[in-house]
């Protein structure tokens, strides 16, 4: 064990698309817990683009450059083993956000399955369990595969509800949304309710519905994103009811806390720490905390 | 088909019948090389219709497919330009999503905010003139220069939004996104946004064919020394394309930031270069230069909308969607090639 | 005579530090015609693009138009200055339409809408007075090498310019359109016009120079009045020395009742080639006459493979054999020079040594594809001696040669697979008097080797001096044969009249 | 030749003394067109070494730089063969991810799992075969054949590991992803992926420079019809070089494989069709066909890769690292031609 502290020097990220405000709360939250350790240390954030080679190169360049603590959104849980050894050989530690990671010295994530399932089960709830509904799928990276696994849980289990379809890529984006929602809304007249993987594809989805003159379906979502707080406010999109939270910021803190405490010898009680999802309504979002407010507790 | 054409003209010279005769013939080979695709649009369509039991030719669903057709129609229009004088331009997406960072983040300003438009144009329209520079005055070659802006632009997006998404619910202008132009009031209607992609192609064709400008970007293509000895100034001309290919970008970034009321510097626009570059080619414009009508970009750039639009109608998954994709784009280029089989250069 | 209306004076134009032109003086009067000559690479395109405002001179120089000095800049200003050009390189828009090439830089447009209706009218009538036989909205791309040719004619005659260029006009053309452009350029000298004209054919030359400059490593070397255009004359100067026997023809007359080597029967293409036979033997060199247009060259690329035959059979040495590629026919023996070296012949980029080479390193590839180098660098080397041809060595980009040094290097590309038969199309297209009569020295040392030999040209003084046997073909036909007899030469005015289907009229 | 004395007498300029001359100059010009951007890669890792406080020349980062360039730069070594016949290739991302399933599905099974590496090669060897018998026997523009399997074959891809994360720890020969070769033992070693890219490089030269075959691609490239004319089997060329391009897309999918134990066919090459042209572009090899070394593949691929590790060994943020890698591309070459004024067309 290390007699004594060890500073914080340099931090290498390495996150799905920095594009995504999702992984830009993550990256703030990040540097400003970092920052807190230590004023002076170098932060580098890159986006992998969901390319799994492009990730290891840039794991490996965290190595060459000498970085303490790697905080890394996997492309893969699985994959990204290897390069997460290498690190670690290296002397570095490695924590994983947002998606667990194989070998990782410790994982932070908001659980994917939980939040699924509670966007869904709102669904169950408002329709009485019994409606036609869709599952707008996403690119399959696992917190979205975990987010559908959580939903078809759910909906698996009223016997009322028909998944109509689940086997679209909404892109994880407005517009990608907006463009399988106008085939959605052409291809089956009768839609009660439509899960989106994410926050951008529901609001796509909704501007969809508003542009068709559809009424009457429920499009709930995962992450809480800032769109999405206003979208709740808004009564132009009451199509929009609901979101189940992530807080990307507060789980970069703890990412970043965890690690500092690897680095100095505490070692964690568990290696994953599931954050809970909660569900932010029409009714309670007034209440909202949102990503870009910070807290300090 | 030239062979009989130029054998007829043999036989009786520049009699005005014949000339007349000449310009017909001549016109019908136009118009069947432009209509093109035409036929497979169609066949697509047709074949959409009864797969999805129906529901591709109502009002609504052609109202969607134009939509979603709009905004790749401007940026092929613009790369029409660009590759009727032999090059291309890669960049567009990018500028797409600088323009519309830029128009949206003008249109949060309390005073400035109806100038967001304006803003997204001249934005792409300053960019793609910076392409045209580097490529017309410092002679780089097209494909370099608008990879090198393909990147170093998606990053200045990235940096005017500061990474994060741009959004606005109360845009001006919103309608152009999301309304439509009633035609026969409660009828038919036309999305704003098609009428917008309508618009600039006729303009294209109103440059391209009934103006001076038009010739010399033909002849550019065409046979480029050529041009420059007949005194047209080579570089004008290019930086013209380029800033046009721009300026159609830019306008394409105002469309899709009026539909979506948001913006993301890396999200939108990726790829689109592909999609309009590949409605250009589907079109019939050849990559040599010189060869080629505004009007078959319209083509394929329907074409790719209704392929698009009606996988998703007859619930063929992602995955599929790409295979099926790439192998309609392979084949209708290649169902052309074997209608023209031997009668023409590309 | 009035003074000069134009006067060059110690113009030079060096190129990345390497002199194209030293100094050289011009002076052209108006109504004349002005013969520029000059080996291949002497200047003369140069000298004349300067004029045309495509090149800048070094500083230093002096231009006078009608006495007074002008500066030339860019094309437009060539043209204002009253200059039409017509380039050796044809510079038309192969997807523009003749009235589009001809209007080019200057259109016409009505309140900013381009006025297609009046240029096409305007463009009919210049048209008609060049016997053109296609209209104004026809695609250039459509248009044979000779038609091009005119709408360049036309696009100067429509600048209504004081001073014409014609960089080499005729080589693409067949005897008929070239005596129908001299007709044209009499006429225009009538008018006043001055006239530079840039030819390597003598005969063109004595027809219509009235007075000749001649150019040499881009010095002036001198100038000739009428009296003195002499060939002897003119090619001294060009090239500092005698040229003698200019036709050589030592191989053996009596090869045409020889071993038939190639026999082609009924060849046809569906198009421009309707059911052609012909007889080459051994060590005979025959020539294929006719008009731009007749389709010498498809039926040759019918022979050797490189086009689709709808009927016809070919005969090599008495044995049926079926080709369908050129490379079957090289393989066969069967060589084909094509007439347009630099867009069917040669690789521009590549080196000499490649270039000539290219045909045969398959067979001397060793391990079965490694190149041999030493092989082929040796055998570049010989050729480079055997033809005389001049550049620094072997590994130079063939690109940057004269066009008669390309067309050599392209001909020891063929002779590298010592071929039965050769076919030699437009052999000394753009090649000047020097290398032609190295060429031609060429063609009879192959005949006195066995090599049978079919030429096709649009030159006929060519085809008289070098074939021991001619072929016309008209519209697609042979339309006939002409054998020498010991005593008589062919008369041009006999292969005409075959050519342009008017033997019955005495010629 | 009896006569042909005179000739010789006149042809002396080629007297062997300016002959040599001659030839001397004519080598430099052609190491400087190779070399090209020689210097501005050597600038770019002094630059990076001072920035970085001395990290960049190190035994280990300049591994891991070779490293990283390692796959693209075999990619590239495939582009060049296709661009030096006036074509491109977009799809080798695609069948890079293809080729990368095909291999690790194949791993897992227990007899079999030892030729998943020629399993790999096969498949891209198979779908580049499949783009050169269409451009080459189809005679389809190149661009379009390649963009329509770009999409086509990510779709295959996706299908083969039915949208997850194909992995396998125990792949055989995973030396070659992340071992090492010692040179000097225990002082410095080579990464068995750059290993094979020298090699692939290495073949690549052969075949150009030293065989017909390369002669032959060269030919196509500089002028097709008279290649047709001149006996070489264009068809047989073309469907070589893509053929050649899809088998090392396909090497490019087993290094990749070995060095990340998995495979996924979403997320593996996407957009690496850009970075293996625009290695190729900035190694001086021209568009037009014809004209371009393998040795400057080489260079540009080693500074696409110095540039992406320099950059964050500096801790430059992402958004800035796309604004700078464009304009270095753009710069880069900018200096090309600058450097090269007048010497040569391009
Ligand atoms: N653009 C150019 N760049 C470099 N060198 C040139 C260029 N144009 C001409 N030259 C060189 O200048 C010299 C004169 O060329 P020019 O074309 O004027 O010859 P020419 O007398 O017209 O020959 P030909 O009879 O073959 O047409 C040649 O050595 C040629 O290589
Ligand atoms: N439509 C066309 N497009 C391009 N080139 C053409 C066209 N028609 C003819 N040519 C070219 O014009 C030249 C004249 O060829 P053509 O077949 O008309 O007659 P020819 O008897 O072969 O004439 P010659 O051998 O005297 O050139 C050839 O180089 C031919 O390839
Ligand atoms: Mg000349
Ligand atoms: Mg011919």
């Amino acid at each position: 064990a290390p007699s004594s502290a060890k500073e914080l020097k340099s931090i290498g990220i390495s996150l799905g698309s920095l594009g995504n405000p999702f992984f830009v709360a993550l990256s703030k939250g990040a540097e400003f817990e970092a920052k807190k350790t230590n004023p002076n240390v170098k932060i580098t954030t890159v986006g992998f683009e969901y390319d799994l080679g492009k990730q290891v190169t840039q794991i490996d360049n965290f190595i060459a450059a000498g970085v303490d603590l790697i905080l890394l959104n996997p492309g893969d849980p699985k994959a990204i083993g290897p390069a997460i050894k290498k690190a670690q050989a290296a002397g570095i530690i490695v924590v994983a956000v947002d998606t667990a990671a194989e070998g990782a010295d410790a994982t932070v994530t908001t659980n994917n399955v939980q939040a699924g399932e509670i966007s869904c089960q709102y669904i169950v709830d408002k329709l009485g369990g019994k409606g036609d509904v869709i599952i707008e799928n996403g690119p399959q990276v696992s917190a979205v595969i975990d987010r559908v696994t959580g939903c078809k849980n759910v909906f698996g289990k009223a016997p009322g509800i028909k998944v109509l379809s689940s086997d679209q890529d909404g892109k994880g984006s407005r517009e990608g949304g907006l463009t399988v929602a106008q085939g959605y809304l052409t291809r089956f007249p009768k839609i009660d309710a439509i899960f989106a993987i994410n926050d951008p594809q529901a609001i796509g989805t909704d501007l969809a519905a508003r542009q068709q003159q559809r009424t009457g379906i429920i499009i709930t979502a995962v992450d809480g994103a800032p769109d999405i707080e206003a979208a709740l406010k808004d009564p132009a999109s009451a199509q929009i009811q609901a979101s189940a939270s992530q807080d990307p910021f507060f789980m970069a803190r703890r990412a970043v806390q965890v690690g500092v405490g690897i680095l100095n010898g505490q070692k964690p009680a568990s290696t994953v720490e599931l954050l809970p999802s909660k569900l932010i309504t029409r009714d309670n979002v007034a209440e909202y905390k949102g990503w870009t407010s910070e807290r300090k507790e | 088909m030239p062979d009989n054409s130029s054998v007829q003209a043999k036989a009786s010279p520049t009699s005005s019948l014949a000339s007349a005769q000449e310009t017909k013939r001549q016109r019908v080979r136009m118009i069947i090389r432009a209509a093109g695709m035409l036929p497979v649009l169609l066949i697509l369509c047709i074949g959409f219709h009864f797969l999805s039991e129906g529901r591709f030719f109502t009002g609504q669903n052609l109202g969607i497919v134009l939509q979603q057709a709009a905004v790749n129609t401007v940026l092929a229009a613009g790369m029409t330009f660009v590759i009727l004088t032999g090059g291309i331009d890669l960049s567009v997406g990018s500028i797409l999503a600088a323009a519309a960072m830029a128009g949206l983040t003008l249109s949060k300003l309390p005073d400035l905010g109806s100038l967001w438009l304006p803003a997204a144009v001249l934005t792409g329209l300053g960019l793609g003139i910076i392409n045209g520079a580097l490529i017309a005055l410092l002679r780089l070659p097209p494909f370099i220069v608008t990879l090198g802006s393909l990147t170093a632009v998606r990053g200045l997006a990235r940096l005017m939004g500061a990474d994060t998404t741009v959004f606005n619910p109360s845009i001006p202008f919103a309608f152009i996104g999301n309304a439509s132009l009633p035609l026969i009031p409660g009828v038919i209607s036309l999305p704003w946004l098609s009428v917008i992609a309508l618009l600039v192609i006729f303009g294209s064709w109103l440059i391209l064919r009934r103006t001076v400008l038009g010739v010399h970007i033909y002849a550019v293509g065409g046979n480029e020394s050529a041009a420059r000895l007949a005194g047209i100034k080579v570089w004008a001309v290019l930086i013209f394309v380029y800033g046009m290919s721009g300026l159609l970008a830019g306008l394409g970034g105002g469309m899709q930031a009026a539909r979506l009321y948001a913006a993301n510097g890396l999200q939108l626009g990726q790829s689109y270069e592909l999609d309009a570059i590949t409605a250009v080619i589907l079109g019939g414009t050849s990559f040599v230069g010189g060869i080629g009508s505004i009007w078959g970009t319209l083509v394929g750039a329907l074409i790719i909308a209704v392929l698009s639009n009606g996988l998703i109608l007859i619930g063929v998954s992602d995955i599929w969607q790409y295979v099926i994709k790439g192998l309609v784009i392979i084949g209708a280029v290649a169902l052309d090639r074997y209608r023209l089989q031997g009668s023409a250069r590309t | 005579m009035s003074g000069p209306i134009l006067e060059m004076r110690g113009v030079s134009k060096s190129f990345f530090g390497i002199k194209a032109l030293h100094k050289v003086d011009l002076t052209v009067y108006a109504g004349e015609i002005h013969a520029l000559m000059g080996e291949n690479g002497a200047g003369k395109s140069t000298l004349m693009k300067i004029l045309s405002g495509a090149y800048r001179p070094d500083p230093g120089g002096e231009i006078r138009i009608e006495g007074h000095p002008v500066r030339i800049e860019g094309p437009l200003g060539g043209r204002a200055a009253g200059i039409s050009i017509i380039y050796q390189e044809l510079s038309l828009a192969p997807n523009l339409t003749v009235a589009e090439n001809i209007y080019l830089g200057r259109e016409v447009s009505q309140s900013g809408l381009l006025a297609r209706g009046a240029m096409r009218e305007r463009v009919g009538p210049i048209l008609e007075r060049l016997g053109a036989d296609f209209t104004p909205q026809t695609l250039v791309a459509e248009l044979s090498m000779g038609q091009r040719q005119l709408v360049e004619i036309a696009r100067a005659l429509h600048a209504r310019s004081k001073i014409l260029i014609m960089d080499e006009p005729t080589t693409s053309l067949s005897a008929a359109e070239s005596e129908r452009l001299f007709a044209l350029i009499r006429q225009l000298r009538a008018e006043g016009l001055a006239i530079i004209y840039i030819s390597h054919r003598m005969d063109e030359v004595y027809a219509l120079g009235d007075r000749v400059t001649v150019l040499r490593d881009g010095r002036l070397v001198g100038s000739l009045d009428k009296p003195e255009i002499r060939a002897d004359t003119i090619v001294r100067l060009m090239v500092g020395r005698e040229v003698s026997s200019f036709y050589k023809k030592e191989h053996d007359p009596n090869a045409t009742s020889g071993r038939p080597v190639l026999t082609a029967t009924d060849m046809a293409d569906g198009q421009r080639v309707k059911g052609c036979s012909l007889t080459i033997h051994a060590g005979e060199v025959v020539g294929l006459a006719g008009l731009i247009g007749a389709g010498r060259t498809e039926l040759a690329h019918l022979i050797i493979g490189a086009a689709p035959k709808i009927s016809g059979h070919v005969e090599l040495d008495r044995q049926p054999i079926d080709i369908r590629t050129p490379g079957e026919a090289l393989d066969a023996g069967i060589a084909y020079l094509t007439e347009d070296r630099k867009a069917l012949g040669l690789f521009l980029d590549m080196s000499c040594l490649d270039n000539i080479n290219l045909a045969v390193i398959g067979r001397d590839a060793k391990l079965g594809g490694f190149l041999d180098r030493d092989k082929a660098r040796d055998r570049a080397e010989r050729a480079f001696a055997a033809l005389g041809i001049r550049a620094p060595n072997v590994g130079v980009p063939v690109g940057g040669l004269s066009g008669g040094n390309q067309q050599k290097v392209l001909l020891s590309r063929l002779l590298a697979t010592t071929p039965k038969v050769l076919i030699l199309d437009e052999p000394t297209r753009g090649v000047d008097v020097g290398a032609k009569s190295e060429i031609y020295a060429i063609i009879d040392n192959l005949a006195k080797s066995g090599t049978a030999i079919l030429v096709i040209s649009s030159d006929l003084p060519e085809i008289i001096g070098i074939c021991d046997r001619v072929l016309v073909m008209r519209s697609g036909h042979i339309a006939g044969e002409i054998r020498r007899n010991a005593t008589s030469h062919f008369s041009q005015e006999e292969i005409m009249a075959l050519a342009t289907g008017t033997e019955h009229v005495d010629a």
